[in-house]
């Protein structure tokens, strides 16, 4: 099977649509001649055409409301925005107006849009170059919300979404584009070709969203995550000796609530686990549908690991950085509760 | 250096109480304006964005090179669907007023920028209306129990309930969702018309924005998207000069017109007596042209009045002088069309009578029918159930059990 | 003492704050002659000058970015977004910039705007005139939020809030505008003369921000709540001859952590309400803490009511709202349990 | 009809491997454009968005009602200030290279934007300036070193490590904190500027948005409120034809100029030579005093070419022949204020190597310094406890847990 990296796999996918799709277009700022700065669409549009793969202003809002238009004209728009802290300005069209028009129209109406973008920290990019703002998009009801953790799955639910007549916010974890990470920056890289998620099949597959991803069976404690601690985590439990049982999400909207309840009903131990800042982000929702769901089940209250609430401040990336340690102490804690 | 700069508020002309002044209304006289070919740069027709294209003079004859020529039926259909739409308009404002539907916004002296506009278009043109282009509908031929459903809320709604009243939409007749967030509509169009391109297929898109909602980020967004593009569309700011309290120079119209816009974008910018069914529909139909022959985008600002409140919710005499639309300098725009067809010969007085009598009747013939699917605290209601569907395309399990909790909730209050 | 209800509680905090503060000013969309669609600010630009209270332009985004610039230049300003369904236009503006900005510049530069805006259903709004979208803003470190549940605190915490060197935003549950309402739209409109917190002093008083009320104190469970649903979810508890401790949050951020536990320890169960949506809403987070803080005192898991995760729909305004029944189902989950 | 529309796609006018093409570039002579009264209403000067404002022609001589007649030593100066940024840029690119700072972008070939503009304000005037401005801080006289701590994250970063580098800000200085957002400075100017018209203040704002960066919302809310409130502001937009990879054109430059924006809102917009230290100077200093004199805001299109990459992290070879700023119209705005100065007899070869050898110097040894304070991996640092500082005024409960949290695990790393 070939091996690929996250960006050859996201461009595999693209590839593919946009080949059996004739209605599938891509648009962002730089994706075109230039192929995106993280080459994510290179060559697509030499080989698609310039109709096809859309250089388009700077202009985030402009992005999202013509892939909406295009999409009620019977496209299948795939919009990048470069970076997920640049999202922002198109908030209103993706809450107001994508989020909602199926909703609104009785389902007359609908677009099916997929939004791209790379986020997460790891990259010394500074507090506007690696936040993970997906949280918030879970709250917003109409649209979906998803983040793989290696080229497999990206592939595959990259397809899957583009394929989907919901909007679907796909969340590219940016530094797990070329390799899996621990959380140990110091570490020799590791690329996708040491890692069975890195073959990737040259055809078309998908990955359906809503399904999470047990990457490791275990029955000490449950860890659900997702993106690049899923790397993280597992490396932390298996530091420390633990039979964790790690659920990688890979789509938040819709939540694979079965998976992660039987898990904890099983282990009755519970840390969840995401790079986003803490307060009111998803882990808070995860926390409070498993406390829901199998409070009679837990024997420790589960914790969360997150960013602090604070910017991703570029001098202090390491010690801002959800890693091992703040794992370990989360999983400590669970483990000895009671 | 002595002169400081001070904050500068722009100016209202007159407030309630004061005599109403529309001297700031830059006007030039019917016929007076050269209509350049549809072909010409944008750049070389800056001039329609300062002037106002009128073909109708306050005699009500037709003059000048944007006479549309159009056959006495057509101006007589117009007129008869300007006419319905206020007829429709009236009607409901006072079912609104009954507590029957909750909540109405009118077109009252506007009728000619939606109904010229969708006439001078093709069916198959998306249009991407504004909540007070209800003529767009009428036009092409909705029935208006259709809306009247809407407005109400009831089982026979096309929303399913779940978008306040005049937030219509028509998926055969072309036209687009209305949004309760003003602007979104308009880049949303240029999208539409980018995708019409990219297809090869000649429909063009027309969307339309109040002058207080161009100074949303969208407004910039369209434009610029259609520039960059060059996309087959046609923009439309309605001027009525006021949006809710606030007069239109606190969107930027105090400098310059909203026409003026797009020349800055490379876009045709052209300003036209919103209240003159002839010189609306010529300059559609030639902003039509230009956009389906590849000649680009054009913004039109219809300059014209908001005879009534804002909405049903609104009081306009806390802002703004009380007569002040028997004042505006560019009158009732079915009286206009009216008093020109008489000039022709091919209408009377008693013919307006008699279709205002059957139009009247039309509209509450479809409010009876209307009202028997429902309304919005009587009769025939909506399964509560549909609360949950369309928020995404397959109803996910979490909204599942929502639903059994609602049904739970409703049967224990039964 | 007068009666206030809440919309001259808003205004008097507004008038007070123009007259002691020349730096006050106040902008938004038909505020300014027209006095606001509510008329929360009736009557304040005759008073105190078109260059103190400022009609602006339709743009959420524009009035922000203004106001923060204005901030930085020593006013503070006070926006109106017209309804909270609309902020989403200024949504960059608040989360990259009003939020950051003193982060980014260590301290250098600030802008203390304050941003009110009418929230939350009930008034036959629509989708688009009746969203909470509190929630979202919580998970935005960097920015305050708050909401009051009656006039007494309205105008506390609003003139709290403009002096507040940070940037707060200010929900105001607009159903309450008139009076308190127990979520039962069929009962006659109580006005706020009737109730204790309709007496308003006429001059200078803060409510600060960060400190919960315990409006009635309880034993057999603790209800966590804020803005209209304070009113429904003691009401529910009344109904059911529960004595139910009910915390009233007023401010999100910064959260009373110290009240909310202190009541879920001595009870040992908690109901978690509000009007949001359910998915990731800040019932969310309460849940996620509580269960962190308290989880060796709770007897049974802890409920949360909210609106569905659906938009506000205009027809079935009273099926969507979560009124004494979705409330009473809580409680009484709560109470059985264990 | 058998045309149709198609896609228009802007078009780039030469590609790795073509020979560069600047025929596009529209070009005035120097010393051409009229020079219109501060006070003239926008409406009225709509020809200086399309002409190119030049003060010096291609011999150095400087023409025209333009020319802003400054003495000798503030053209040197000026000179001093250009070459001193080009030398700054030049060694901080390369400690980037050496991996001494994480990230570098900078401003080759437009040196003469920030430096000229900020010579023609007051330093009571507030600086908004995008990430290649650095210009203004050396026209403000900040020391090198607080630059280069800020670069290298250090003990004296003034953003206290957390921002990426080239996010400076001043504010002894009057230079606004940069944003890694793009375009959000630009409304906050005009806010900025209204509160200095509300307190009657004649301090103006400046902010600088590039070509690329004006597609977003907030280029047409600074447009708007500066137009709707006259705030006293000079909105710069530094047209260096590319951003990132993408053309100048898919910004809309291809249709219209970006000064012709300004027209459209009714606001003056004005073309400048970006590369001419003279023509910048002068149309800064008649945009500076219509705003300070309450004659309103203006729109200035700075013409100039980004020599260089867009960051360290780009490589322009990849969409744009290697070869073009050697072929750039507009040439290099050092060279032609050293040779205007040579003309007028005060300055020589010599001189200029020598004040480039002083300049090296100081850079070099403004390094020396800085990096006693540290590195960002090596030397002494910040405390990381800083993180949880000036997210808010104060420090709440919930940050003080997470700073206990994360010295915990500092300590167990240790
Ligand atoms: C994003 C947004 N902001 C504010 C509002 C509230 N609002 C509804 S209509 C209106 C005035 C619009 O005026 P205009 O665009 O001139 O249209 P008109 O009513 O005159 O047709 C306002 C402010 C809204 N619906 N959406
Ligand atoms: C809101 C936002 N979108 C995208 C980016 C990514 N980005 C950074 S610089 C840049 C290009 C800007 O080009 P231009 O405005 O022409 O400025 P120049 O680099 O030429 O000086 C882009 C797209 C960003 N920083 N912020
Ligand atoms: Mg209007
Ligand atoms: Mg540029």
């Amino acid at each position: 099977m070939p091996q690929m990296n996250m960006i050859q796999a996201l461009n595999s996918a693209m590839d593919i649509m946009l080949t059996r799709d004739p209605s599938v277009v891509l648009m962002g700022e730089d994706i075109g001649y230039f192929g995106g700065v993280f080459r994510t669409t290179e060559g697509l549009q030499r080989k698609h055409g310039e109709h096809r793969v859309l250089d388009t202003p700077i202009a985030e809002g402009g992005i999202i409301a013509a892939a909406i238009g295009m999409g009620v004209n019977g496209l299948r728009p795939v919009a990048e925005i470069q970076f997920a802290d640049y999202i922002y300005p198109g908030f209103d069209q993706i809450v107001s107006e994508l989020a909602r028009l199926r909703f609104r129209t009785a389902g007359d109406f609908f677009a099916p849009v997929t939004i791209r973008t790379p986020c997460g920290g790891g990259i010394r990019g500074g507090q506007t170059h690696s936040q993970s703002p997906e949280g918030i998009f879970t709250h917003v009801c109409g649209v979906k919300v998803a983040m793989p953790s290696n080229p497999y799955d990206a592939k595959g639910m990259l397809i899957a979404s583009i394929e989907d007549d919901d909007p679907v916010l796909f969340f590219e974890p940016k530094r797990l584009y070329n390799g899996p990470f621990d959380g140990d920056p110091n570490k020799p890289a590791v690329p996708w070709s040491t890692h069975p998620k890195g073959e990737v099949p040259d055809g078309y597959y998908t990955v359906p969203l809503g399904k999470a991803d047990i990457v490791r069976p275990g029955n000490d404690l449950t860890i659900v995550t997702y993106g690049t601690m899923t790397f993280v985590a597992a490396a932390a439990a298996a530091a420390m000796g633990l039979d964790a049982e790690v659920i990688d999400l890979r789509s938040m909207v819709p939540l694979d609530v079965d998976t992660i309840c039987t898990s904890v009903k099983k282990t009755g131990r519970c840390v969840v686990a995401h790079e986003a800042t803490r307060f009111s982000g998803f882990g808070a929702e995860l926390v409070a549908l498993i406390q829901e769901e199998c409070f009679w089940n837990l024997e420790a209250p589960i914790q969360r690991v997150a960013g602090w609430d604070t910017p991703y401040p570029h001098a202090f990336e390491w010690e801002y950085f959800p890693g091992q340690a703040r794992v370990t102490t989360a999983l400590k804690a669970v483990m000895e509760s009671a | 250096m002595n002169r400081r700069s001070r904050l500068h508020v722009p100016r209202v002309p007159a407030r309630p109480g004061e005599a109403p002044d529309f001297s700031y209304v830059d006007l030039s006289p019917a016929g007076a304006v050269a209509r350049p070919d549809v072909n010409a740069r944008a750049r070389d027709i800056s001039f329609l964005a300062v002037e106002l294209v009128r073909v109708l003079d306050d005699n009500g004859e037709a003059l000048g090179p944007w006479h549309p020529h159009l056959d006495v039926h057509e101006l007589q259909l117009g007129l008869r669907h300007m006419l319905l739409t206020r007829v429709f308009d009236d009607r409901m404002q006072r079912t609104q007023r009954q507590g029957r539907i909750s909540f109405y916004m009118r077109s009252l002296g506007e009728e000619a920028v939606s109904v010229a506009q969708a006439m001078a278009l093709r069916p198959g043109d998306m249009l991407f209306p504004s909540y007070r282009n209800q003529g767009v509908n009428i036009v092409r031929g909705r029935p208006l129990v259709d809306l009247m459903c809407q407005l109400l809320s009831n089982t026979r709604d096309m929303c399913k309930g779940r978008q306040l009243p005049v937030m219509y939409h028509w998926v055969a007749g072309n036209i687009f969702s209305i949004s309760g967030n003003l602007a979104t509509q308009f880049p949303q169009a240029v999208g539409w018309a980018m995708a019409a391109a990219i297809k090869g297929e000649d429909h063009i898109a027309a969307s339309w924005i109040g002058e207080g909602s161009s100074a949303e980020a969208d407004f910039h967004h369209a434009l610029l998207f259609a520039s960059v593009y060059q996309a087959p569309v046609i923009l439309n700011v309605v001027n009525n000069q006021w949006a809710i309290s606030t007069f239109q120079g606190f969107a930027g119209g105090e400098q310059r017109s909203f026409a003026a816009r797009g020349p800055g974008y490379g876009i045709a910018g052209i300003r036209v007596d919103g209240n003159d069914f002839l010189a609306v529909y010529a300059v559609t139909q030639w902003a039509a042209e230009r956009a389906r022959t590849g000649a680009g985008p054009t913004l039109i600002e219809l300059v014209t009045y908001r005879a009534s409140a804002h909405s049903t919710s609104d009081d306009p005499a806390r802002y703004r002088p009380k007569d002040d639309f028997d004042r505006w300098p560019l009158g009732d725009p079915i009286a206009r069309l009216k008093q020109h067809l008489i000039r022709l010969g091919e209408w009377s007085e008693q013919r307006h009578l008699a279709l205002s009598a059957e139009l009247e009747e039309l509209v509450a013939a479809n409010w009876k029918e209307a009202v028997t699917y429902g309304m919005l605290n009587e009769g025939p209601r909506l399964n509560p159930d549909l609360m949950f569907d369309d928020v995404f395309k397959e109803l996910p399990p979490h909204l599942q059990r929502q639903r059994e909790q609602m049904r739970a909730e409703i049967a224990k209050k039964d």
